[in-house]
């Protein structure tokens, strides 16, 4: 047994840092989400040079076929960076979606693009009740078309297409089909950008059953929870490094164990938040039977983990973590926007407590 | 112990209350919503207008247009100003903190010269303490005043100043005596804005807004005679401001509080959670229970403290309390506030779908600066530390 | 408004401190604590003479007539000495029970004596369910005999006679009453000691219906939260103490933020416990609309906060908070008795809830 | 990054499984309520057994009967005597701290004099490390030690010696040199604890219990053979102990914890709250899945702290995130365990009534230790801040 990385692993992890801190450090992050929609096509084809965009998906369709384990490394990494733009939801959440339901025709006409770097897409799953729970989704379609809206659907403005999640089935719109409207939501997150969507007896092809979104979901859950370690990794070093040059009474002020303690605790929820998304990456690879369990657990703790974690980088840093020019609110505004994607805390607590209490459990799985 | 109201405290309050009823301008829901630079004549108006009816400065003495309330008097004020949503004062610095800082360390002249036009609101005050490298360790400061026969030449930086932009007057910390132990060579000068080399820039916090700005002087000619109490004793001086600030946080608090409270109780009957209202969900009643009753123990330890102070007279250390149970209590009733908004939590203002035109993602922003501003929870510890329960300095 | 002590409160609290601390100083309350009921006769007649047996109670049937606020006062100094034995059963519990619930006949038969000091008693009230919700009692009385068990009874062993909460009224049985057995329970708190009382057809004399109870445990929770107030005091003392003087790296411990800032929360939850208990007294004395839940407020807050303070006063000690010598230990677990007497924070913040919530609210009465 | 036990961890796992299946104690559970000098000889005996199986150090040398195991494998053997529910081992200090800092720094004569005896638990060890006025401030320890020809005389006191009572030999840190800087003149010594001066007293805990000792030491001779490692070196010996102490802990606890959360959910499932069972009630749900929660992630911590430990062979300070984790854990876990039992929580051991004979209200009392023994969650933190972030030392 072996709770380390791999060389290969090292490897990924180490060049992705450095691509991201080449390709998208601060100054370019900030630029990017004062645009309307975060994208940049350059960024999004040297993404797509590093095999990015298909670092999951098999190789018959562009992919590179690596596991989620090497996912959560590379989301880890777009974290840290705060990269803007359809990352995640053009290649984690619609990549793994048409990959979980899909035939191989549709894989080759929609997750071949992606994997390609040629089309940007995101899913659709939100509607007015923002409920997470797949029981309250409303939307159907009917004889091909759908009527009706999604809410907070992530980076709609520059997808290709959508892929929307109905009672009925799961379905892509094409971006230019007729009665598609998007319009932006002002939110947090000024790095995804959200949107809602509305139908007005619009064509959509379907690609699948609903049935198959469950795994989908997971693997984008635990990936937007090693983003968040990325992003209290980040948190962190910034806070830290503050906090051995500021000084206030004549010392450092990380000598005054109020903050050194805070920067300890910081670290513990980062690295345990980091534990729990690789033992989930792997759990999911493995298609361990604890899997989901894993993955709730990585998402319930990294979501109040990156909250606290972001208050006490702000309380550190005293008046200067309160201003704009400072990096660290970007992270907090993008954990809040996280925290309460794909479930919340308290949503993800009752899912564990409905597989380990009224199930009987499915014990984590033991070396 | 008896909180039922003295005939007193009921007079005032009843009169003050009739004086709102006819006086407070019932349009302030159009105008809380523009940029402040739009709204401030309003502002000015209103404060105009309060002290007509001697209400502007209730806490000051009745020479200087003042009621001379007692500290529960004051409470009752900004009970009243918040129950009819009054609008704020314009001038609130000068009347809250420096106006009464003038009055215990100004001269005759400084007196007369100052505090009319910090009533009428004709001259708009600010403050200078903060630098960027004297946060936490006020005593740090570096803005250095030197003297040149009949005046001061001034330089340095000062952040977080809140009505900079608009501020005629600041009170201002200089560095008198570079030789000195720290909190020692410190003066308070009055330094008029519109002097040559002073310049005011906003700053941009987290929450997108510039509600502060940042002041720069370069070599800024300050006349002597504005010196505010003794030269290099300016510590004791901003120190007796800084108690104000305390002091007078968090009375209008409790009902701010219990408005947010009320109305997300409101939201959460009508928000479905599991196939119900959010207000029937066992987590969520948990925790608007225990965020209501912390209001309430909030409104409990003031109304304690002030009867406290009412014995002493001068606000002391246990402020601390208060500071830190309002701000991360605040910040509490945001994060739980979230919760129940979930998705729709982070709608800014602006989204036609943010609930309340998104005033819970503001304050969950907002709050964060609640725990740094006035004294941050650490420097607030340590005066409880060391200052009430007797501990050796930590810092 | 005035939400300071008079001085005739001042008063009662000085002189109630220094009594506690004459008569029943630290070795006096170890000695009580290792005997069988805790109960001291010699010290129960100094308490009587002070007048605190009927402290609240009409002077028409011996008591002293004073206020609930000052009730508040004389617990908070009885829980700092952590006064061991039936004061609470008898005087608050008890008292309040009688002086809410029964006739002038039955004060003057069963109040009159706690009052004089010539009786000990308890109230009867958990059963094996231990649940605090009313409807959750199920022994009923027939034909004016008992048959069941009560748990959870506190200095049961001690009492002259016991009064019992059954579905259809509130009854007194007589200690020497035949079918009456009393067992003690091995419990945390050793100052306060607890009973299983089985009743097998005892003869019950009814003293009154069971809806007068509200009132009289809404003010023995109030008084069980001043206890607490006092016993957090303690520790806070005990504790700062403690911390001044222990060197560690050459320093008092106290000189540590990690420390430090640890005794100004403790002292921070000490005060607002404090605040909420004297506002429940007072709100209780004046019957205003809001005292239930100014009750519920209390107990709630102060449940939790004499844990917390707890545990910091003996984290703080470090390896000598550990020892039994230390008395902060015997503090925690008064504490841990009482968190869950009358309902724990849960409880209480569900109550809360229901009042706040569900009713529309009763606001707390403002200024 | 592969989880899948290797085949070497496999082989190991598998033989001890049946060895344990054909050799573990049946009748543990008689003897573990009983007072530990009662069921002493039954662990001398059952560490004997083990040792014929060369069980009983496996992560010492080979040359040491020991099986060169690796820290893996280590987990994989506490993780089996947990789950068959094994006695300890009588002389679990020798084997887990004190044997492998003789194995590092000792002679050769001290190693065949020592190691042999400490497998047998023929000769039981302790640990004499903390001072009535050196607890977290280990470099301030004041027993001293006197060289008088060839033999140190000793002075001072200790506490918290865990097996004081039944120690032969004792690991003892002692002041040799009083003017060097406090963590310089320090040096470990063994000594026999039957020695004339040697006093043994018990030290009772909050719980009740006496499990630890205090040891008194009056003018006692200690033959200057008996220094471990160099003459004033004791600081790197007795870090090396402790830093063994650090490693050994958590390695078993996830078992321990697990049976504890799901013995916590058979009892919700049980006990009734608000008319149905606790299991059932959404507040009790949102704890115990936390709980559940973090019982993992402590140790999914523990797996990734291993393998970094695999890799560069020596614990280092990020086991201080596991001895937070773990105690402040079990403290949260303790107190959701006393919400669901409500009243029932409090009573002890040997009342009747107690809920798995007084095993909860133990744990309650007991945990609160956890965050002070070995180093104090402060220190803890103190030691994450400083050797892993690089922070300046805040003490």
């Amino acid at each position: 047994m072996q709770f380390g990385l791999s060389e290969s692993q090292e490897f990924l992890k180490d060049s992705a840092r450095k691509f991201f801190a080449g390709e998208c450090p601060s100054a370019q992050m900030r630029r990017l989400m004062e645009t309307d929609t975060a994208y940049d096509a350059a960024l999004w084809s040297k993404l797509t040079d590093q095999g990015y965009t298909g670092i999951i998906f098999p190789e018959a369709y562009g992919g590179v076929g690596l596991g989620k384990v090497e996912l959560m490394l590379l989301m880890e990494e777009a974290g840290r960076a705060l990269l803007p733009g359809p990352f995640f939801a053009t290649v984690v959440l619609a990549g793994s979606v048409l990959d979980s339901v899909c035939s191989p025709a549709h894989k080759q006409k929609y997750l071949a693009p992606i994997c390609g770097g040629e089309a940007r897409s995101t899913v659709a799953i939100l509607e007015s009740n923002a409920s997470w729970n797949p029981r309250d989704i409303q939307l159907n379609a009917a004889n091909g078309k759908l009527t009706g809206e999604k809410y907070f659907v992530s980076d709609a403005a520059i997808a290709d297409f959508i892929i929307v999640v109905a009672r009925n089935g799961v379905f892509v719109v094409n971006a230019k089909a007729p009665g598609l409207k998007i319009s932006p939501m002002i939110a947090m997150d000024l790095t995804r950008k959200l949107y809602v969507v509305e139908f007005n007896n619009t064509p959509a092809e379907e690609i699948g059953a609903i049935t198959g979104l469950a795994r989908a979901f997971d693997v984008a859950t635990a990936a937007l929870s090693a983003e968040l370690v990325g992003g209290m990794q980040r948190t962190l070093d910034i806070t830290v490094e503050y906090a051995k040059t500021r000084k206030q009474f004549g010392k450092p002020i990380g000598t005054f164990q109020a903050v050194q303690h805070q920067c300890a605790d910081m670290y513990l929820e980062t690295e345990s938040s980091r534990s729990a998304v690789y033992y989930a990456g792997w759990a999911l690879e493995e298609n361990s039977p604890d899997a989901a369990i894993a993955v709730s657990i990585a998402k319930m703790y990294a979501s109040d983990a990156a909250r606290t974690v972001g208050n006490r980088g702000i309380q550190i840093h005293g008046g200067m973590g309160f201003t704009w020019e400072n990096d660290v609110h970007l992270y907090y505004r993008r954990a809040k926007g996280s925290e309460t994607a794909f479930g919340d805390a308290t949503f993800h607590r009752e899912r564990i407590a409905s597989m380990v209490i009224d199930a009987g459990g499915v014990a984590a799985k033991s070396a | 112990m008896d909180l039922n109201l003295t005939s007193e405290e009921l007079q005032f309050r009843d009169e003050l209350r009739s004086w709102l009823a006819s006086n407070v301008p019932k349009d302030w829901n159009e105008w809380r919503e523009k940029p402040i630079e739009e709204s401030f004549p309003y502002l000015r108006a209103w404060q105009r207008k309060l002290q007509e009816g001697r209400w502007a400065a209730v806490s000051w003495p009745k020479e200087y247009a003042g009621r001379s309330a007692t500290l529960m008097q004051q409470a009752l004020f900004w009970e009243e100003m918040a129950r009819v949503e009054a609008p704020p004062m314009a001038n609130s610095l000068g009347l809250g903190l420096i106006g009464p800082t003038i009055i215990a360390y100004g001269t005759e002249a400084q007196k007369q010269r100052y505090i009319p036009k910090i009533l009428s609101a004709e001259e708009i005050w600010c403050q200078g303490f903060s630098e960027p490298n004297a946060g936490s360790d006020l005593a740090g400061l570096q803005t250095q005043a030197v003297l040149h026969g009949d005046h001061y030449v001034v330089n340095g930086q000062k952040v977080w100043t809140s009505y900079g932009w608009v501020g005629d007057w600041c009170e201002l910390v200089v560095r008198t005596d570079a030789t000195a132990a720290k909190h020692k060579g410190l003066t308070v000068v009055l330094v008029d804005m519109k002097s040559p080399g002073v310049e005011v820039r906003p700053l941009r916090q987290m929450t997108g807004e510039s509600e502060f700005n940042e002041l720069f002087f370069r070599d800024v000619r300050v006349p002597a005679e504005n010196v505010l109490g003794k030269v290099n004793d300016g510590w004791n001086v901003a120190m007796s401001t800084l108690m104000y600030e305390r002091g007078s946080y968090g009375a209008r608090l409790h009902l701010i509080f219990k408005r947010y409270i009320t109305r997300l109780i409101e939201l959460a009957r009508n928000i479905q959670r599991n196939g119900r209202p959010a207000a029937q969900d066992p987590i969520i009643r948990q925790k608007l229970a225990q965020c209501s009753a912390e209001i309430e123990i909030m409104r409990f330890n003031q109304m304690r403290a002030f009867s406290r102070l009412t014995a002493t007279g001068v606000p002391g250390p246990e402020g601390s309390i208060q500071k830190i149970f309002w701000s991360e209590l605040n910040q509490r009733l945001q994060q739980i506030a979230q919760e129940i908004l979930g998705s729709y939590g982070q709608l800014l203002a602006g989204d036609p779908r943010a609930i309340d035109n998104g005033m819970w993602s503001y304050a969950y922003l907002r709050t964060r600066g609640n725990t740094i501003e006035a004294g941050t929870s650490e420097v607030q510890r340590n005066i409880i530390g060391h200052f009430v329960l007797g501990l050796p300095r930590s810092y």
